[in-house]
C-alpha cells in the first residue's frame, strides 16, 4: 500500500515540494492542488518516476496549459486515490 | 462504505478551504461518510458567525453549514484555537456567543477520537 | 500633523492569485491610493506575475474574480504595470497578459524604476 | 522628530505581531512621532476584544491598548479586512460590538492619508 | 461508527519555532494524541529542524516557550524524535538538540520510517 | 538615498530573500529580523556587497551564533537604519 502526497503550493515560492519529492517513494503517487498545480511547470517533477496527477479545475482557474506528462483529475478522482492509498501526507 | 475524518487549518479567506468543502462533498458523491471534520488552527474561523462577506462572494459559513444540515456531518472546532482567534462561546456582560450553531464547541481529544476511528485521514 | 500631500507609491507584488488574499486585497490597496489621486505603479514579480496572466477563471473555484478589475486599471489612471521578465521566464510563462498595457521589465529595469517612488508595499 | 505611518498585516498568533510592537515602542523611545498604525488583512485581528490568551502567554491587545494609552497613538483598522475575519461594531441582535475601543473604525482611505502624510511608512 | 482504535501517528514538522503557531500546535497535538495512548513519533524535516535546536531563548522574543515541553517528551512516551540530517545539514546546524533522545535520520531512512503509520499529520 | 530592505522570512522556506536580492541596489542595506535571522547563514547573503544587519534578540531567540560578516543590530539601530534610508521594502 502506498502514500497518496497532496502539494498545494507552489515550488517557486517555497519548499513544500522538495520535502515532499526528499521523502515521496517509488510506489507513491503525487497529486497537486490549488497553487501545487503551478508545479505542473516545475523543473523538479519533470522525470519523476512517480505519477503525477493534478486536479483539473485548480489548472483552469490559473489559467495554465497541462504537458502530457501529467494526469488530468477531478475531485471524484481525488477521492478514489485516497481509497486507493494507504495513508495521506498534505504538504502545505 | 469508507469512513473519512477531515482536519482543515485554513480561514475562509484562503481559497483552499473551498477546496477541502469541494473534497468533502465528493466523498459524500461517492458513497462514503465523513465520521467529522475537524477545524484546528485558523480553520476555526470557518464557524464565527460575525464572519461578513461581500455579496458577491462565496459565504463558507453558509456553505459549510449548508454541508452539515444536508449530510449531518459533524463539524467540530478547536475552542482553544478558537478562544485565540476571536471565538466564543460565553454570554456575558460584553460577549454574545459567536460559535454558528452548525458546528460542535471540541478539543482536541476529538481530533484524537475522529482519527482513530475513521478509515481514512485527511488534512486540509 | 502634516495634511496628507501626493506621493509616489510602487506596490509590489509577490503573491499568486488565489492562495491568499494577497492579490485582491493589494489591489483594494491600489485602487483607494489612485481615487486619492496618489501615482501608483504595480509591480509583479515572483508568483506574483501569475496574476496578470489571461485565461485565469476564478469562477473555476469560487473565488472574487478581483483579476477582471486589472482591465479597467486605466480608468483608475493606474497606467504602470511591470511585470518582471525574470520571473515569468522562470514559470515559462509568456506575455499574454490580462492587462494589455502591462510591460515586461528586467530585473535591473525594476530596480532603476523603484528609485522613483515615495512609498513601496508588498502584498 | 520624524513622522511614521505602520502597517501590520499579522495576526496576534504570529510573532511578527510582536516584533511590530517593539518596533512601535523603539520609535517612540528615540523622540519620534507614529502618525498612525493602520491594521490591515490579518493585522485586524488584533483589535478583537473576544480574543483570549492563556495567562502565561503575552496578550497583544494588552499590550497594543496599552501603548495606545500611554501614547495617544492612534490605531487603525481597516473594518471591511475586519467584517471578513469575525470583527464587528454591530449590536444588533445575536452580535455585540467586539472591536476594542482602543483602535479606531476606519477605511482603506485611512491607509492613503497616513501613509501621504508621514515621513518614514514602514509596512511589518 | 466504529469506536476509536490504536493507531500508530507520525507528525512531520516543517516549520521554524517562532514564525506561526504551527510548531506549538503541532506539539498540542502531539501531546494529546499520546495521552490518548495512541504512538506518536515526531520527525522534523526542512525549517522544522529549528525547532529542536538547543540554546533557543523564546522569552526573547516574547513567545511562549513550548520548546522546553520537548525535554518532557519522554513523560507522555514520546520516544521516538526524528531530526532530518540533510535539513540540518543545508542550514549549518549541529547536532545540539533540546532534547537528548532526538536521532538523524537520512531522508532514505525517513521514507522507510513513513511505512509505519496509520496516519501522518504535518504541520 | 537608499532603500532599506528588511527581509522576515527564511530563504530555506520560502523565496522572500531571492526577490529582495533580485532588486537590492549596491548602496541599499539588508537588514534581517524574524525568521529573517536564520538566512544569516544562507549561502545567497555571502559575499554581499551590501551590509547585512540582524535583530540580535531574534538571533538569541532562535539560538544562532552569527557569523562575523554579520552586524548585531537593537530595535535602536533599526529605528536609525529608517531614519537613514529614502524608503523601506518589507519581503514578508
Amino acid at each position: 500500500m502506498t502514500i497518496l502526497h497532496l502539494v498545494r503550493t507552489s515550488a517557486f515560492t517555497d519548499d513544500s515540494l522538495k520535502q515532499c519529492l526528499n521523502l515521496i517513494a517509488s510506489a507513491d503517487q503525487l497529486f497537486l492542488i490549488d497553487d501545487g498545480v503551478y508545479n505542473i511547470h516545475h523543473s523538479l517533477i519533470q522525470g519523476l518516476k512517480q505519477p503525477v496527477f493534478f486536479l483539473q479545475q485548480h489548472v483552469d482557474a490559473r489559467g495554465l496549459i497541462a504537458g502530457s506528462q501529467q494526469r488530468s483529475a477531478s475531485y471524484n478522482d481525488l477521492v478514489t486515490a485516497t481509497l486507493n492509498a494507504k495513508k495521506v501526507i498534505t504538504w502545505q | 462504505m469508507t469512513t473519512f475524518a477531515l482536519i482543515i487549518t485554513t480561514p475562509p479567506t484562503d481559497n483552499k478551504t473551498h477546496t477541502a468543502l469541494m473534497y468533502a462533498e465528493a466523498i459524500l458523491a461517492a458513497g462514503h461518510q465523513i465520521n467529522g471534520v475537524f477545524f484546528y488552527q485558523d480553520g476555526v474561523l470557518n464557524a464565527n458567525n460575525y464572519v461578513l462577506t461581500p455579496s458577491d462572494e462565496i459565504n463558507l459559513l453558509t456553505a459549510w453549514s449548508d454541508f452539515h444540515q444536508r449530510s449531518a456531518t459533524p463539524l467540530h472546532i478547536c475552542i482553544t484555537a478558537g478562544e485565540r482567534r476571536g471565538l466564543s462561546d460565553n454570554n456575558e456582560d460584553g460577549f454574545v456567543d459567536n460559535i454558528n450553531k452548525n458546528f460542535t464547541i471540541s478539543g482536541l481529544g476529538e481530533l484524537v477520537v475522529l482519527t482513530s476511528s475513521a478509515d481514512k485521514v485527511v488534512q486540509l | 500633523m502634516s495634511s496628507h500631500q501626493i506621493k509616489k507609491y510602487a506596490i509590489i507584488n509577490t503573491s499568486s492569485s488565489f492562495n491568499s488574499s494577497n492579490g485582491k486585497d493589494s489591489l483594494d490597496a491600489a485602487l483607494i491610493l489612485a481615487s486619492y489621486e496618489m501615482p501608483v505603479s504595480l509591480f509583479f514579480v515572483g508568483d506574483g506575475v501569475y496574476q496578470v496572466q489571461a485565461q485565469q477563471n476564478a469562477e473555476a473555484i469560487a473565488a472574487k474574480d478581483y483579476i477582471a478589475t486589472f482591465k479597467a486599471l486605466g480608468f483608475y489612471d493606474i497606467k504602470d504595470i511591470f511585470v518582471c521578465q525574470q520571473s515569468l521566464t522562470e514559470r515559462s510563462l509568456t506575455t499574454n497578459f490580462v492587462v494589455a498595457s502591462a510591460k515586461t521589465l528586467t530585473t535591473s529595469e525594476i530596480k532603476q524604476q523603484l528609485l522613483n517612488f515615495d512609498v513601496v508595499l508588498t502584498f
